[in-house]
Order: C-alpha cells, then structure tokens, then sequence
C-alpha cells in the first residue's frame, strides 16, 4: 500500500554488501600484502569498479523503464556524455605532460594543427567545474530531449527508437574530429585526478570505494523515489498513461523529472567509469551499448531496482569470463544466456531468487498482463 | 570481345587506313617486340610505339594481349608470346603456333595504368573506322574524351565515311571538343564547336566550354558564346543533378525499405522487438554465396542470383520458423522480453556463421545484368541499383498482395492483434505465428540476396542494417506497410539531397536529428493509424 | 623442463573488426608453434594467450590488464584500430609490457612500450602519392582524399594535403571526403569523384576507407564506369584479406600501397605461404601486410629476448633497438630508435586474381618518421629511446623531452 | 451437446470454480446467474479452453475436449462472445466477421445472412475499423463474428451489456429464433434477470465459484435467484 | 460571456461537431447542465455519447462548437489533465484501472490530493486519508479485495473499482458512462442510489441503457440519436416520444 517503507530487507542486504566492499576492498588490495591469496589485484579492483559503475547505470535505467515504462534505448549516451565530461577535466589535468609539452591544449588538438583551446572545454581544469557538468549535461539534455517528447506524447517504440537516434546523432558527431572531443580515438592517456596518481593502487582502491558509494546513493534515491507516491503514479503511467491523465497528473511532467533523474545518475556512473578504464570515447554513444543496458536489466529483473545492478555486474562478469577463457566461442555462451534468461527465468534473476525463497507465494500468472506501454501495437483502450 | 576487336584492327590495317602505318611495313616487328621482354615499363612504352609504327599484322593481336595480360616473354631468348582465348601459345612475331615452349618458364609482360591508357588510344584510333557499329560508336565516344590534337584527322577521317547519324553526331562532338580544347583555329570553328558543345550540355562539354572561352587568343564572340553556352549548360546540369539526387535517393531508399520490410512484418506486424532481424538478412547473403559457390560451375552459373532468391527465402524463413517454435512462442504477451531474447539469438547466429564461413568477407560477384550503367538524358543509372529498386518493388507488392488478400494476412493480422480470441474464433495461433515469423525472416533473407550485390558478406552485415530498419518501420508506423515505404524512400531522398553539401556524416546526422523532431510532430510516426482504435 | 612463457594475443575476434584481426590471431598462433618446435626461446616452451576484445575499446584496456597482470604474458601482439592502441596504451605503461602493433597507422606517436610494425605514414601514404605524381603512375595533378571519418585517415590526409600543396597542388585540385565507418552507399560520393576528375587534369583518388566500407565502394566504383586508367585509387587499407572477399574483376588496375605483398616472388615468402597454408588447412588463405608486420615482430622479439637472456620487458626492450630480422620481401627490417622498423614500399595492381601486381616499390628500405615533418606540432619533434636520450618526443628547438612528468 | 462435469479451476493458488457442472442441448438455452466475481466468465473460459483446468472434464457431444487447444474446441463447433467483446481493433468489421471463416470449410465462407438480419448496422460499417465503432456496435460485431463460424455451441457472456433497449430485444429475439433452429445450444451468462428468466430453458445460479442453485425454467423462483444476486 | 444560459451554467456545450475520417460522430451537439444537477443521457448505440464525454474531458477535439465549464473555462483548449484538475471526473465505459496497482493503490491514486510531481514527491500522507480510502473500499465492496491486483478483478469488480476512483477523486462534476452495465439487478439500485446521494452536492452525468435505472434516478432526460439531442424531459415523456421509441426502445 502507499508509502510503503522506502528500504526493503533484500535493499538493505544490497546496501550492506555495497558498504563492506567500499571498506574491505582497499584494505585487500593496499594493506594485504600481494603474496597473500586474500590480496587483491589492481585488475581486480579495476575491473569489479568497472562493473558497479554499468551497475550504476543499469539502476538508472530500470528507474525509467521499470518504473515508468520509459524503455531508453539511448541510455548510452547519458552515460558517455558524464563519461566525457571526467574525461576532459582529466586531460586538463595531463597540463604540459603530453607528448607535445603544449600547455594549453590536448594532445590531439595540437596534431590537428589547432591554436586556441575551444570554447566547450573552458573552465574543465576545475574539478568542481567538470563534477557539475558531469551532472549537468546529461540531465539538461534529458530535460530538454525528455520534456519536448514527453509533451507530444512521443511513447512506446516510437519513444525509444528517438533516443536511439538521438545516441546514434551523438555517436557520430563525437567521431568528428571537428567536434573538438578527440575524435575516434577520443580522450586517454590521463595522468592524475585531484593530484593523484591515476594509476597508483590507492587512487585505483579510492575510485573503487567512490562507485561504491555511488552506486548505494543511488539505490536510496531510486529506492526513495520508487516508494514515494511519486512512484505509485510512475508505476500508473507506465500501465495506463492517458488515465493517469484523466485523473489530473501530468504524465509529462512526471516522465520528464524521471528521466532527468536517471540521466544525471547515468551520467555520474560515466564520469567514475573513465577514470578506471583510461579511455573515453564515441564507441560509448553506440547503440549497441544502450541495448546492452537494457539487457542487463532484463536479466536481474525489471523494477526491481537491486536486480538491474545484479544484472549488470552478472553479464559483464560474464562476458569478461568467457571473453578470456572461450575467446572464439563467447558469444554462443552470452546468447545462450541470454536466450535461457528470458525462458527460464522470466522475472530475472530476481524473480528466480523471490521464487526460491518464497516457495508458497501464489506461482505468478502464466501470462503476465501486457502493460500498455509494453504494447508494440496499440492496444484498444476504452472508449 | 577482345577477338573482334584484333579482327576489325586487322581488317583496317590491311585496307591500308591506318595514317601511313602501311608504309612502314618493313619495319623489324622483332626489334618492338624485344622491349616487351626487357620487363620495365619505360621499355614497354617504346615497345607499343615501336609496333605500331612497324605496322605488322599481328600488331592489333600482341596489343590486344598486352592489355588482357595476356602476353609473355621467355627470360631468357628475349623472345615473346601471346596467349589466346584457349590457352595456346603463338609467337608474338609470327603469329605461328609455337609447340615447343610451354608457359611455366615464361613471364608476364607487365602493365601499368599509363600503358593501358597508351594501348587503348591505340587501339581506339583503329577502331574509328571497325565495321563493328557500337565499336565504332565507342571509339567516338573514347575520341571525345581524349580531344587529342593529334588525333583530329583520324576524327575527320572517320566523320567524311561515316553515315549512321548517332555516330557522326559523335564524331562531330570530338572534333569540336578538339577544337575547343586546343584553343588554336578561326573564329568561325571554334563558334561551331562551342554550339555544338552546348548542345551536348554536360559536364565535360562545360569543361570543354570554359577551355575555349579561356584561351588566350580568343575574340569577344567566342568569349561570349562560351559565357553563354557555359551558363545554359550549367543549368541544364543543375536540373540533371537534382533528379541524379533523386534517384540515389530513390535507390538508397530502395535498399533501407528491403532491410526493412522483413521487420516490419515481424516487428511491425506480429510486434516483436527483433534483434535477430539483421542475421536472417546476413544468412539471406551467405545462403547467395553459398548458391553461387555451388553452381559456379554448372550450366544455371549465370542465373545463380535467381536461384539465390527463393533458396534465401526458405533458408531464412527456416530459421525464422525454428526460431519462432524454440523461443519466441514463448515469449507472447511478454513483448519486451522478445528484445532480451532476440538479441541472444542475434549473437549466436553472428558467431554460428563465424565459425562456419569465417569472419572475413564472402566475395559474391553480380551477375553481367546487373554490371555497368547507362544513361538517360544526363542520369546516370547503375543496373545493379535499378534492378534492386524494381526487386524491391516486387517484394512489396507481393507481400501487400499475401497480407490484404489472403486468409492467411487477415488470420496473422487477428492473432497478433489479439491471440486468444483469434483462438477462440479457430484459427491455430501456433501455426499462425510460426508461419508470419518465417515470413519475416523469410523477406529479410531475400533482402540479403539483394544486399549481397552492394555490401560485404560478412557475419556483420546485420548489424548494419539493424537500427535503420527500425528507424524506418518506426519512422513510417509502425503496423503499416504503406509507412515502411514512405518512411524508406523520403529517409533516402532527403540523405542523398543533404549529403552533396552536408557531406555523409553531416548528412546522416541532420537525417537522425530530423527523425527526432518528427517524431515530435507525429508521435506515431509517419502514417499514423488514427482514432479509437489505436488509442493507448 | 620449465614453466611456459606466455605471449598475449590481443586481436578482435568479434564485432566489426574481427573481420580483419581473427587472421592476425592465426598468423600467432602459427609463429609461436612454429618456434616452439625449434625450441622455444631460451629453452622454454611459449604458450599463447589469446583473448577476445570483441572490438570494444575499453574491453582491449581490461582485457590487456588481464593479459599482463593476471596471466603474466612476457610481450604482447595486439590491436587494429587506432583507438584500440591508444586504450592498452596507458596499460602497457602502467605495468610496463610491450605490445607489437602490426597495421600502419598515422604516426604521432612514439611511446616506449610500444613497437611498430606497421607502416608510419611516411612507408605508405607518401610514396603513393610520389608514384601517382611521376610519369610511371600518370602524372597526377588533382586528389581525391577520401577516408573514413576516423583519427587514421584524418591524420594521414592531413599529412598528405600538407605534402601536396608542398609540391605545389592548388587547394582547388584536392577534394576531401570523409565518410561514416561500414559507408554502404556511395552513389552520391562515386559520382562527385567522377566530375572531380573531368575537369581535365589527371585525378587520383587517395583512400583510406577503412575495411567494411571498401567492399560497397569498389563496387559502385565498377557500377558508375570508373576505370583504373581514368581515375585510379590507391588504397592503404585494403589487402588481400579484404580482396578476398570481392568479386576483383572491375578493381583491376586499382593500386595499392603496402610494404608487402603476397605475390612477392622470394623464397622466404613462398615458405611463409605454404607454412601460413599447411597451419590453416586452406590452401587458398591469403596472407597480407601486417601478417608480414607480426612476423617480423615475432622474430624480432625472439632476437631481443635471446640478445638479452631474459624475458623481462626492460632489457627486452633495450635489447630489441638494433636488432635485424629478415622480412618476406628478400630484405632484413631493423628496429629503430624510435620502435618503429624500416620497410621497403610497394605499389601494386590489383589483378584478377585478387593479387596485387608490384608496380613500382622504393628504391631501398625508409625509415619511419614517427613524427610527421608535415604538420606543425610535431615537426620538431624526434624519438629515440636509446640511452641516454631514452624519449620518444624530443624536442630538436627546445632541446627537451615533452610530456615527461 | 456440452457437458461440464465437477471441473475446478485457478488463477495461480486462488481457485475460480469449484467442482461446477453445467450441461447444455441442442435447441435449448441454459443461463448461467450470479453476482460480480463469483466465476461466470471462469466457467465460460473453461469451456472453451482459454483458460485450463485442474479436475474434472469439458466434453462436447461426447467427446473430452478439456485438453484440445481454444482453437481445436472452436473447429468442433464452439462460438463464443466474449465478456468486453475482444473485436480485433485494426481489422475492419468485414474482416472481423472473415476472422470467423478459419474453422469451417470452403463452402460455408460467407457471413450468413441472418448476422445481418440481426444486426443491420454492422452492414452500414463493414469498412470501418472494428476499434471505432460504439461498445454496443461491438457487441452486435462480436456477435455476429461468432454467428459466422456456424456453432453448435454458442456461449455468450453478458451479451447485452451496454446495448439500446431495442437491440437487447432483438438479441433476444435472435436467441430465440437460434434456438427454434435447433441445431444449437446455448449457454447464456447474464446480470439482467427478466431477460434471463424469458430466455432460459434451464438454469444455474453461481456463487463464490460453485454452482448453488440449478434446475429447468420452470424451477427458476424469482425470489430465491434474486437472493444469490443480491449483496 | 454575457449569455445568462452559459454564465449560470456548470457546463455548456454548443453546436458541437466531430468527425473521424468523415465519419461525423456528433453533428451539433448542445446541452446545458446546471450547477448540482445529475442528467441522465440514454440514445442508441453510436449516438455519441461517449465520444460527448471525450470532448468534455479533453480526449477529442471538436472540429467546430464551444465547450464552457463554469460559465467561463474553455474546455477545448485545455488537456486532460488541466480538465481533470479543473473537477471533472470521469468513469470510462470499460472499465480502466491500474492493473499492476493494489485495489487500494487505485484508489489512493485517484484521491483529491495535489497532483504535481513535487507534491508527490515530496508531500506528506495526511492522516485522514486512510479513513477516507478506507470508507470507499467498503463502499464499494472491494474492502476484502483492497490487497489485490486491481488486474485479477473480474469485470464487474473493476467497474466498481472505477466508481471507488471516481468518487475518491471528488469531482465538482462527474461523468459516468454505464456504470451499471454488468451488474445484478440488486446491485444497479445500489448504485442509483449513490449516484443520487452524490448528487445532492455534485453535478453528475450519467450515461445508460438500463431503463429502469434511469427511472431510479429520476432526472431530466436527453436522448442523443446521431450526434445531437433528439429529445429532452422526464424519462416518462421522451419514452413516450414515438421518435425515441423508434431509434432506441423499440417495438
Ligand atoms: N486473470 C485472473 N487472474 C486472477 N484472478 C482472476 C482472473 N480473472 C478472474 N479472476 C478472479 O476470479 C474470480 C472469478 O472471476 P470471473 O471473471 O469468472 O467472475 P464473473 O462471475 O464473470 O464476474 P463478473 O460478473 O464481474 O464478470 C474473481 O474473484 C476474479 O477476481
Ligand atoms: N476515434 C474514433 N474513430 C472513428 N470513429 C469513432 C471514433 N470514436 C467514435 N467513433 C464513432 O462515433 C460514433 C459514436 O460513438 P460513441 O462511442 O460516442 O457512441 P455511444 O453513444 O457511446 O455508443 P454506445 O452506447 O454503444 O457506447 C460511433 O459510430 C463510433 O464508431
Ligand atoms: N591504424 C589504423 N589503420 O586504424
Ligand atoms: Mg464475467
Ligand atoms: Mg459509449
């Protein structure tokens, strides 16, 4: 009913495994000594920083498309833009470290023969500066693009092919060097963030502990938000948009408040994600990679919050798996689990979780009732 | 083709026509021949002028081969030998069987692009007076082109005999693109010549046009004429260049709505968010290639592609069907899981063909149909893009045809709008979607044998065309064909009318950026379906 | 007998690029067994790693990472694109390993941990464009450069525009053009090239198209009537792999600029094929340049490791400046100062056969200008990692090392 | 014609119908009563095979059809109205109707007059979608669409919901003159007890998933039906 | 506005017309309803009476006609939302709930409360609203049923569900398109007797085929028949109209 308390058991459960790995992983990798099997590797704790930070991004995503049936298939994109914005603060940061020694400008600027630092990259050598824009880019974009589209009543497919578009548009303006953001190779190469080592274990350990935090921050945002009453009519516009309406709320509003939100979440996942990978680039605008989003969410579970993060660090550890051990044959595996997800385990990994262990709880209905903004074709609605 | 034409170079040579090659029929042919074998270019260059100017009989013949890479030369004795059609050797110098030598200690007289353009300049002056029509008419052509000085009087030649009126206009235009790009003569010619440039009206008779007006002696009249001529030319070749526009358009529109259309059925139609799309046009492309692997030999070689299209069809369409029975079944009235799902297959189906055919390209050649271009007016069409627009024409049509007027359309069409009552009223849903998604798949594979003809062969060939498939369905509206179409053919006009001075990635973008907006306008697309019954 | 030394292959074998970088895995795959059957290195076994970056970009960084941190890989051979390079680059300097990268590439770069097997535009670009302007290659006075939009041909064409209006081209007669990655319709594009090249003057076109786009273009270069003897192109990224896949017969006569090709007639060529054929069960593979670039590099690798008695990348990499090793084409590549190694050029005819026909080919090996003297910033600019210099961006008008922290 | 012998069925743990039996003949008509939510629809699902169920068996002249397919059930003659009326929203009423010729042969393709005779507007909109068209319009098109498969079980579930007095009449009436046919039988689910009570040949009266009350027409107490009806 | 019929009036409709693909639904459509009054408004099946309410509560646009609320508020130019705010509620002909809600949810949502993003966001659960949720669950009979998925109703369950939203939602008028269709006959004069108790401070609209429902309710009558008024009175007046007795009543 209403107001339902904002943190569920299995909410807590996820926020406390998020705070003991924001505490021990550091101590595993900096204090225990690397001989020890308890040490962790600085690949390891790349790496699972990696994932928290697409587990970031899953949540965000499952915040609009679980809870308001707004299925992104541009997701990416909010993704890369708070992605690039770290990123130019830390070539900011490279000052006359780079190959040319040129203090003003970005390496790649200067073989392209440029003189005058452009105008987009102003201010990017504050860290504040940048830390506002990583905000403020992806959530104004999603301001702008979600309210335009939310006011003509752009929804369904129609909904989600426009943002793959709109991804797709920025993919292919950042692969243009003219775009003053490096080009297809992008931006790499970085020294230090706030004066640290980028690649030294502490910094590495740090940025660990800093998803982290993230990442439970927004899980109480979104867990507050979903269980607020605001999330209540999130949920009424996702299964029945016009009567939501006809009751007196403005779905656009709404749509565009959320989506705004996960854009802003989606663009702080980007900017911790570049620090630890050491590159960004327009291969993040890529369609493919939003759909992949969308799919991690599918596999932990839909609306469910928690499992779209599992999903996401699920698949990916997966895929860094059978990249390295089945190198010509990952692909079967991935699409197989994929395939068999969807089969077997038709709420997600979560919805197999509930199920075991609830064992009494009425089976869900064989056909779930197709929400209607889950119906391709429209569906006849009332008169 | 090669063989008429040493033919015709023969005939000419022994009527004697060759501007003062006769004379020189003494000439040592071994002398000319001996630079072929020094295997350097510059050689070879002075081995050509050495053999025409020797005027012997088997000149046109050692040419011929020289351009077809078919001409050798022993390493050793210097001596050289020309292949023919049947893979026999004969002696470059006599044209006599030459049993005793075999290929294998032989090397190729080498080519380069210089010496091909020399031989065919060669070549072509002798083919101005070929009894052979469209060989004469083509060295015309070739003639205009080249408006070498030198050759005016093989042109004047020519045009005194010549008496098909196609040709002569032909011969007329050379001489006065001679005479317009030599910049010498009286006024009167070049006044003539600038007229009849004009009345070409395309882009090298401009070019032509603004040499004569350009040249350093020219009077006030010419100068003139040639402001003038130039202008009128200009602007027919605007007017040209916009219907150019719009059949690239047209064509490129064409290729999106056949990648297309499959998906409109499945996604459109039976509304499931199909991932795996792509990948059934990719085993339409290599069901093509394997077609053409397997009747490369036989007597239907020629005729594979028309194979290709309904063996791609069943192929695609299997798998369509195995796919719609192992998974999608499941998966109605859960319609977003159909992403998650697909996607899966997607992969799959991508590393499948990987593994069996490998991961580079897959060569498919075209069919001689579907080779070349011709013109009309100042169009230029390609074939192979004609052939696609009309392929494309038909696949619609037909599937218009099987969706409106056939019981099986209107029995897919109730059961995706609503599967259980379609069951009460007794049509068999099963058999019903597994038959639609064949169907789907079945068309995208027919759009791979298309594709096959102007992209790779690849296990990523889906891919490419994944997201403006469903850029156009959407764009158009979903559930109505009418819509793919539209929506396929205005996507590829307005790219090819953007892209001339946007450029590609700019025109791309602008095309996304547009979608975006009109979307806002329509949010269901295109040809939206209006009213009570589509309500959300 | 001792414990394996693992050597990382880091090549895509999925996604867009896999096309182009699954045979660079196989030519591994056949160096290291073959040299394990004379031996090993140092008498110990080398055992392949090959993993799957799947043509993502920060999954070449993880899984580099993961090559060298997790399974201790002695060297590595990796990357296509350029953007794959510049992800692992930071890794490979992190945890200081070396990567051998095989494809020719636009230069600007010269880090220590890094060798470059593949062409600087200076073994390519520029001599193509030397050839086209002689007599030989027709005397060419006005330029297409088309290219994918990506940071390759960006930079090469930058270079070359430069070079161009050096030799006193008028910018009127250079036309550029870029293009989306996998372009598949280049109707509009084909016939600009064409008006281009009526203007009567001799036009050539420069591309470098990047693989997948290459395929849709020569065909509609056939389509629209463009013969090689009216505008030929000369093509920096297509080989025979990608020839492979086309039906040749309208290319003929199109160039090539490669500092290989399979049709070079020595000996150890000939072997390598035949090896390359008997290792792939497929007598009709093809091999192609940066085959030929990850050979050497092997064997230099070999050479360095030998040389300096461990498999430690510092020394090895010491080691490997100055070392020599027969190339395919009856010649030895030596790696320079700047990990860059010299290399014969050659243009070639694409023929019938999907062969490419030499034409022409430099005099006598050059030497890689990792640093293009073409472009402003990096014109002073050397690199030399011998000690004591040991900087890949020194600074000739400074007189200093840019970039060190 | 149909027999429905002690079936039971659920809705994941909530069971819907409690050991229910109901039988139906040829050129009779048997209402089925009962208040909101005490398992009409069940029941009606059941028969036709939309929904399964756990005991029990659905037969139909004599064969058990309780494990063929909604769509085998209907090729053995069952038609059905559904309750809010399931038209196909983007097919046309002619295509609606057309929807009705999968389970019968070649030869009986056509939309027999008497569709109609019965109902004369769907004639005037036989081009326009079914989605458009009024709730009541609906109505006489699911009708009609069922009429079109020549049944010889005709299950109707509240079939006057929402239509004009007049039509109701005539639906009546076309009930009537179905059953005087007698080459069909009908089961009838309906609130509206005068028009129940003037065309049932026999009865039954649910509640809370059972059947409470059964017998012939001339069993149907006015006040002792009304009772189950009333909260 | 001076017109005394439109100022006086809660809701003024006049000449109003919409057409569907040349289809003309309603054809000059006029009908004044008095602050507090309850109306019914029978006609034949696609009479337009629901296409009437569409208009009204912003779903259609007319293509010509006024459409006032309140003697002032230009209905046409508001969206639904802005409509609904305004007071005016409304029960859809098949019955349209949230599915994957609770029955209690449902109404919750439909509660009169503000409605803006940050008021939901934000605001506070006030404490009489639980009794108030509560009263109308009972009400409407769903009290056992509060907990369920309003998806696993049965058909009439929702219809009642519906009337739960519509009077949580408090409107100043409420339009109610068939409420009791489906329902026995017990339940029909239940409901006529809320409709008439809701009316003692609520404009209402009814629209129904049940006639003796209509008397229930003992309100003036409209017919509509082919998208204007056809008659207009006491139910026993325009059922003795042969014109209302041809096109609706029948024989
Ligand atoms: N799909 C479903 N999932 C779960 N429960 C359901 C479902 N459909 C119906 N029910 C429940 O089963 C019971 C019987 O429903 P049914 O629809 O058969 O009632 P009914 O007698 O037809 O009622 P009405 O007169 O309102 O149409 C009700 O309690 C209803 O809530
Ligand atoms: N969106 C629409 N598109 C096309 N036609 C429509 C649309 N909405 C309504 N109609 C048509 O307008 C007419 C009036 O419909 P409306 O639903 O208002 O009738 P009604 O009086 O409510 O009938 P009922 O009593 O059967 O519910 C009908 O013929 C209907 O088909
Ligand atoms: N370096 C290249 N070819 O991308
Ligand atoms: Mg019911
Ligand atoms: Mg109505």
């Amino acid at each position: 009913m209403p107001s339902q308390r904002i943190l569920s058991g299995r909410g807590l459960v996820f926020l406390a495994v998020l705070v003991a790995a924001a505490v021990l992983v550091p101590v595993l990798s900096l204090a225990v000594p690397p001989a020890s099997p308890f040490h962790l590797s600085a690949y390891a704790v790349t790496l699972v920083g990696k994932y928290l930070c697409y587990a970031l991004l899953a949540l965000a995503l499952d915040l609009v498309w679980g809870y308001c049936g707004i299925l992104s298939l541009g997701h990416g994109a909010f993704f890369a833009l708070g992605g690039y914005a770290m990123g130019m603060y830390l070539m900011r940061q490279i000052g006359a470290r780079g190959t040319y020694a040129n203090p003003n400008l970005p390496d790649f600027m200067v073989f392209l023969n440029w003189h005058d630092l452009p105008v987009t990259w102003w201010g990017f050598s504050s860290f504040t500066y940048a830390m506002a824009m990583v905000l403020l880019v992806p959530g104004l974009l999603a301001l702008v693009f979600g309210y335009f589209a939310f006011r003509s009543r752009v929804t369904g497919v129609y909904l989600s092919i426009i943002t793959q578009a709109l991804t797709y548009a920025l993919l292919l303006a950042f692969f243009r060097n003219e775009m003053g953001f490096g080009g297809n190779n992008g931006l790499t190469d970085f020294k230090d963030i706030l004066g640290f080592d980028i690649q030294s274990a502490g910094t590495r350990a740090a940025l660990f502990s800093a998803s982290c935090a993230a990442l439970a921050l927004g899980y109480v945002v979104a867990a507050a938000v979903t269980a607020s009453k605001f999330g209540q009519v999130l949920v009424a516009i996702r299964d029945a948009e016009s009567r939501t309406r006809f009751l007196g709320y403005r779905v656009e509003t709404y749509k565009a408040a959320v989506f705004t939100l996960s854009a802003m979440m989606a663009g702080v996942a980007g900017a911790l994600y570049v620090p630890q990978v050491g590159i960004i680039n327009p291969g993040e605008f890529a369609p493919a990679n939003s759909i992949e989003a969308v799919i991690w969410v599918a596999v932990g579970g839909r609306g469910t919050l928690v499992g779209a993060a599992l999903g996401a660090v699920l698949v990916n550890w997966g895929k860094t798996f059978f990249t390295g051990v089945f190198p010509e044959y990952w692909l079967f595996l991935l699409g197989g689990l994929f395939v068999g997800v969807t089969l077997f385990l038709p709420q997600g990994i979560l919805g197999l979780v509930d199920r075991l262990t609830a064992p009494r709880r009425p089976e869900p209905p064989a056909e779930r009732p197709v929400a209607p903004d889950e119906q391709v074709l429209p569906a006849p609605v009332a008169e | 083709m090669p063989s008429t034409r040493i033919v015709a170079a023969l005939l000419a040579l022994l009527a004697g026509i060759g501007a003062g090659l006769g004379a020189a029929r003494a000439a040592p042919v071994d002398d000319a021949l001996a630079h072929f074998a020094a295997d350097k270019f510059p050689e070879t260059d002075v081995g050509i002028d050495a053999l025409v100017a020797s005027g012997a009989p088997t000149a046109p013949a050692v040419l011929g081969a020289l351009s077809d890479g078919r001409l050798f030369f022993d390493p050793g004795s210097r001596k050289v030998y020309v292949v023919d059609a049947a893979g026999t050797l004969d002696d470059a110098a006599t044209g006599a069987k030459a049993a005793d030598v075999t290929q294998g200690g032989l090397k190729k007289v080498r080519l380069n692009n210089a010496i091909r353009s020399k031989i065919a300049a060669a070549v072509g002056g002798l083919d101005l007076v070929s009894p052979d029509r469209t060989k004469r008419l083509a060295a015309a052509d070739t003639a205009f082109a080249a408006h070498d000085a030198k050759a005016r009087g093989a042109v004047e030649a020519a045009l005194a005999k010549e008496e098909d009126p196609a040709i002569k206009a032909m011969l007329v235009q050379a001489r006065a693109a001679i005479v317009a790009a030599s910049g010498t003569g009286p006024e009167a010619e070049r006044l003539d010549a600038i007229a009849t440039l004009k009345a070409r009206g395309d882009g090298d008779a401009l070019n032509l046009v603004d040499q004569a007006g350009a040249a350093p002696d020219a009077s006030p009249a010419v100068k003139a004429a040639a402001a003038s001529a130039a202008a009128a030319i200009r602007f027919t070749l605007a007017v040209w260049q916009a219907l150019q526009n719009a059949w690239y358009g047209l064509s490129l529109g064409s290729v999106l709505l056949l990648a297309a259309i499959g998906l409109a059925i499945t996604f459109g139609v039976m509304g499931i968010i199909n991932m795996a799309h792509g990948e059934m046009v990719m085993i339409g492309a290599y069901t093509t290639y394997v077609v053409q692997q397997a009747l490369a030999s036989s007597a239907l070689g020629g005729a594979s592609l028309l194979v290709a299209v309904p063996a791609a069809f069943l192929v695609a369409g299997a798998v369509g069907i195995a796919i719609e029975r192992l998974i999608i079944r499941h998966l109605y009235g859960r319609p977003l899981e159909t992403l998650l799902a697909t996607w899966g297959v997607s992969l799959i189906l991508q590393q499948l063909v990987r593994t069996v055919f490998g991961a580079d390209n897959r060569p498919v050649a075209a069919p001689a149909f579907m080779a070349g271009s011709f013109h009309v007016g100042g169009l230029e069409i390609t074939a192979g893009r004609m052939w696609i627009v009309v392929f494309t024409v038909g696949v619609f049509a037909a599937l218009q045809i099987v969706l409106r007027a056939t019981p099986f359309g209107l029995r897919m069409r109730a059961v995706t709008q609503n599967r259980r009552m379609a069951s009460a009223m007794g049509i068999s849903t099963g058999r019903i979607d597994a038959l639609a998604f064949g169907l789907g798949s079945g068309i995208a594979g027919i759009a791979g044998v298309a594709l096959s003809q102007i992209d790779n062969v690849s296990p990523n060939l889906g891919q490419s065309y994944i997201i403006d498939s469903f850029m156009v369905v959407v764009f158009g509206g979903v559930g109505n064909l009418w819509g793919t179409l539209v929506a396929a053919l205005s996507l590829g006009v307005a790219d090819k009318f953007l892209e001339p001075f946007a450029g590609a990635v700019l025109a791309k973008i602008a095309i996304l950026v547009f979608i975006v907006l009109f979307i806002q306008k329509r949010p269901r697309g295109l040809f939206a379906l209006r009213g009570r019954a589509v309500e959300a | 007998a001792d414990e394996t030394v693992k050597v990382g292959v880091l090549h895509s074998l999925s996604g867009t690029m896999a096309i182009s970088e699954t045979t660079l895995k196989d030519v591994m795959l056949m160096l290291i067994e073959e040299q394990n059957r004379r031996g090993g290195v140092l008498g110990r076994k080398l055992e392949a790693v090959v993993v799957d970056p799947a043509s993502n970009w920060p999954l070449f960084a993880e899984k580099a990472r993961e090559l060298i941190s997790k399974d201790n890989v002695a060297a590595c051979f990796g990357c296509w694109t350029s953007v794959s390079r510049k992800s692992v680059l930071p890794v490979f300097k992190e945890l200081d390993n070396i990567l051998f990268y095989p494809v020719q590439y636009e230069g600007e770069e010269c880090e220590r941990n890094v060798f470059y097997t593949g062409a600087a535009p200076n073994q390519q670009a520029i001599p193509a464009v030397d050839y086209l302007m002689s007599a030989d290659g027709g005397n060419v006075k006005r330029w297409v450069l088309a290219g994918t939009d990506y940071v390759y041909p960006r930079t090469t064409n930058k270079i070359l525009e430069a070079y161009l209006k050096l030799k006193g081209v008028k910018p009127e007669d250079i036309m550029i053009n870029y293009t989306p990655f996998g372009q598949s319709d280049w109707q509009t594009i084909v016939s600009d090239i064409k008006k281009f090249g009526s203007a009567g003057k001799k036009t050539a076109v420069v591309s470098t198209i990047n693989g997948d786009a290459n395929v849709p273009f020569y065909k509609e270069l056939g389509n629209q009537n463009i013969k090689a003897t009216d505008i030929p192109v000369v093509a920096f990224s297509v080989g025979e792999e990608e020839l492979a896949g086309m039906d040749t017969k309208p290319l003929v006569g199109h160039l090539t600029a490669w500092n290989y090709f399979e049709s070079i007639d020595t000996p150890e060529n000939k072997a390598f094929i035949d090896k390359w054929h008997a290792f792939t069960k497929n007598p009709k593979r093809t091999t192609n340049d940066p085959m030929e670039a990850h050979y050497i590099g092997f064997n230099a690798w070999v050479k360095a490791v030998e040389k300096a008695g461990t498999f430690k990348a510092d020394p090895v990499i010491d080691a490997l400046i100055g070392v020599s090793v027969p190339n395919l084409s009856g010649g030895y590549a030596t790696v320079m100062p700047n990990h860059h190694i010299t290399k014969p050029v050659y243009i070639g005819e694409i023929g019938a056969d999907g062969q490419m026909n030499t034409v022409w080919q430099t005099p006598g090996l050059v030497v890689a200008q990792e640093w293009s003297p073409y472009l402003e910033g990096s014109k002073d600019l050397i690199g030399d990692w011998r000690s004591p210099m040991s900087c890949g961006n020194y600074n000739v008008k400074l007189g200093k090392c840019g970039g060190a922290a | 014609m149909l027999n429905v012998d002690s079936i039971d069925l659920f809705y994941g743990a909530a069971q819907a119908l409690r050991k229910v039996s109901l039988t139906a003949e040829l050129g009779r008509v048997t209402c089925v009563l009962g208040r909101n939510g005490v398992g009409k629809s069940s029941l009606l699902r059941a028969i036709v095979g939309q929904q399964p169920i756990r005991g029990g068996t659905v037969s139909l002249a004599g064969e058990d059809v309780s494990r063929l397919p909604t769509h085998a059930r209907a090729r053995r003659g069952i038609g059905y109205v559904p309750q809010g009326r399931e038209i196909f929203p983007l097919l046309t009423v002619k295509e609606n109707l057309h929807t009705g010729f999968a389970p019968v042969g070649r030869a009986l393709r056509h939309v027999p007059e008497e569709v109609f005779d019965l109902f004369p507007v769907l004639k005037t909109m036989m081009h326009r979608r079914g989605g458009d068209l009024s709730g009541g319009q609906q109505q006489q098109l699911a009708i009609g669409r069922a009429l079109v498969t020549r049944p010889k079980l005709l299950v109707l579930d509240e079939p006057t919901e929402g239509i004009q007095p007049s039509v109701i009449k005539d639906i009546g009436r076309a009930i009537d003159y179905l059953r005087g046919r007698g080459d069909m039988a009908i089961v009838l689910v309906e609130q509206y007890f005068e028009f129940a009570r003037d065309l049932a040949d026999s009865f039954a009266v649910m509640d809370r998933g059972a059947v409470v009350l059964a017998g012939a027409r001339a069993d149907m107490v006015e006040h002792e039906v009304r009772a189950h009806l009333s909260v | 506005m001076t017109d005394p019929v439109l100022t006086s009036s809660l809701l003024y409709l006049d000449d109003v017309r919409v057409s569907f693909d040349g289809y003309k639904a309603l054809r000059g459509l006029s009908l004044v309803l008095a602050p507090n009054e309850m109306r019914a408004i029978i006609g034949p099946n696609g009479a337009g009476k629901t296409t009437m309410m569409d208009v009204i509560t912003g779903k259609t646009r007319p293509d010509t006609g006024t459409v006032f609320f309140g003697g002032s508020v230009d209905l046409t130019k508001r969206d639904e939302a802005e409509i609904a705010n305004l007071g005016i509620g409304r029960k859809f002909q098949k019955p349209t709930v949230f599915e994957n809600h609770s029955v209690d949810t449902n109404v919750l949502l439909a509660l009169k409360a503000p409605r803006g993003a940050f008021d939901t966001l934000f605001g506070r659960a006030a404490r009489d609203r639980r009794e108030r949720i509560d009263g109308i669950l009972r009400r409407i009979r769903l009290w056992d049923h509060r907990a369920r998925r309003a998806g696993d109703l049965s058909h009439g369950q929702k219809q009642w569900l519906e009337i739960g939203m519509l009077l949580a939602q408090d409107p100043k008028l409420l339009l109610v398109d068939e409420p009791v269709a489906g329902m026995t006959d017990s339940e029909t004069a239940t409901t006529a007797e809320l409709l008439r108790e809701i009316a003692r401070d609520h404009a209402v609209v009814v629209v129904e085929h049940d006639m003796a429902f209509v008397r229930d309710l003992g309100v003036k009558v409209t017919v509509l028949h082919e998208g204007a008024v056809l008659a207009e009175g006491p139910l026993d007046q325009v059922s003795a109209d042969p014109r209302v007795v041809e096109v609706y009543l029948g024989r």
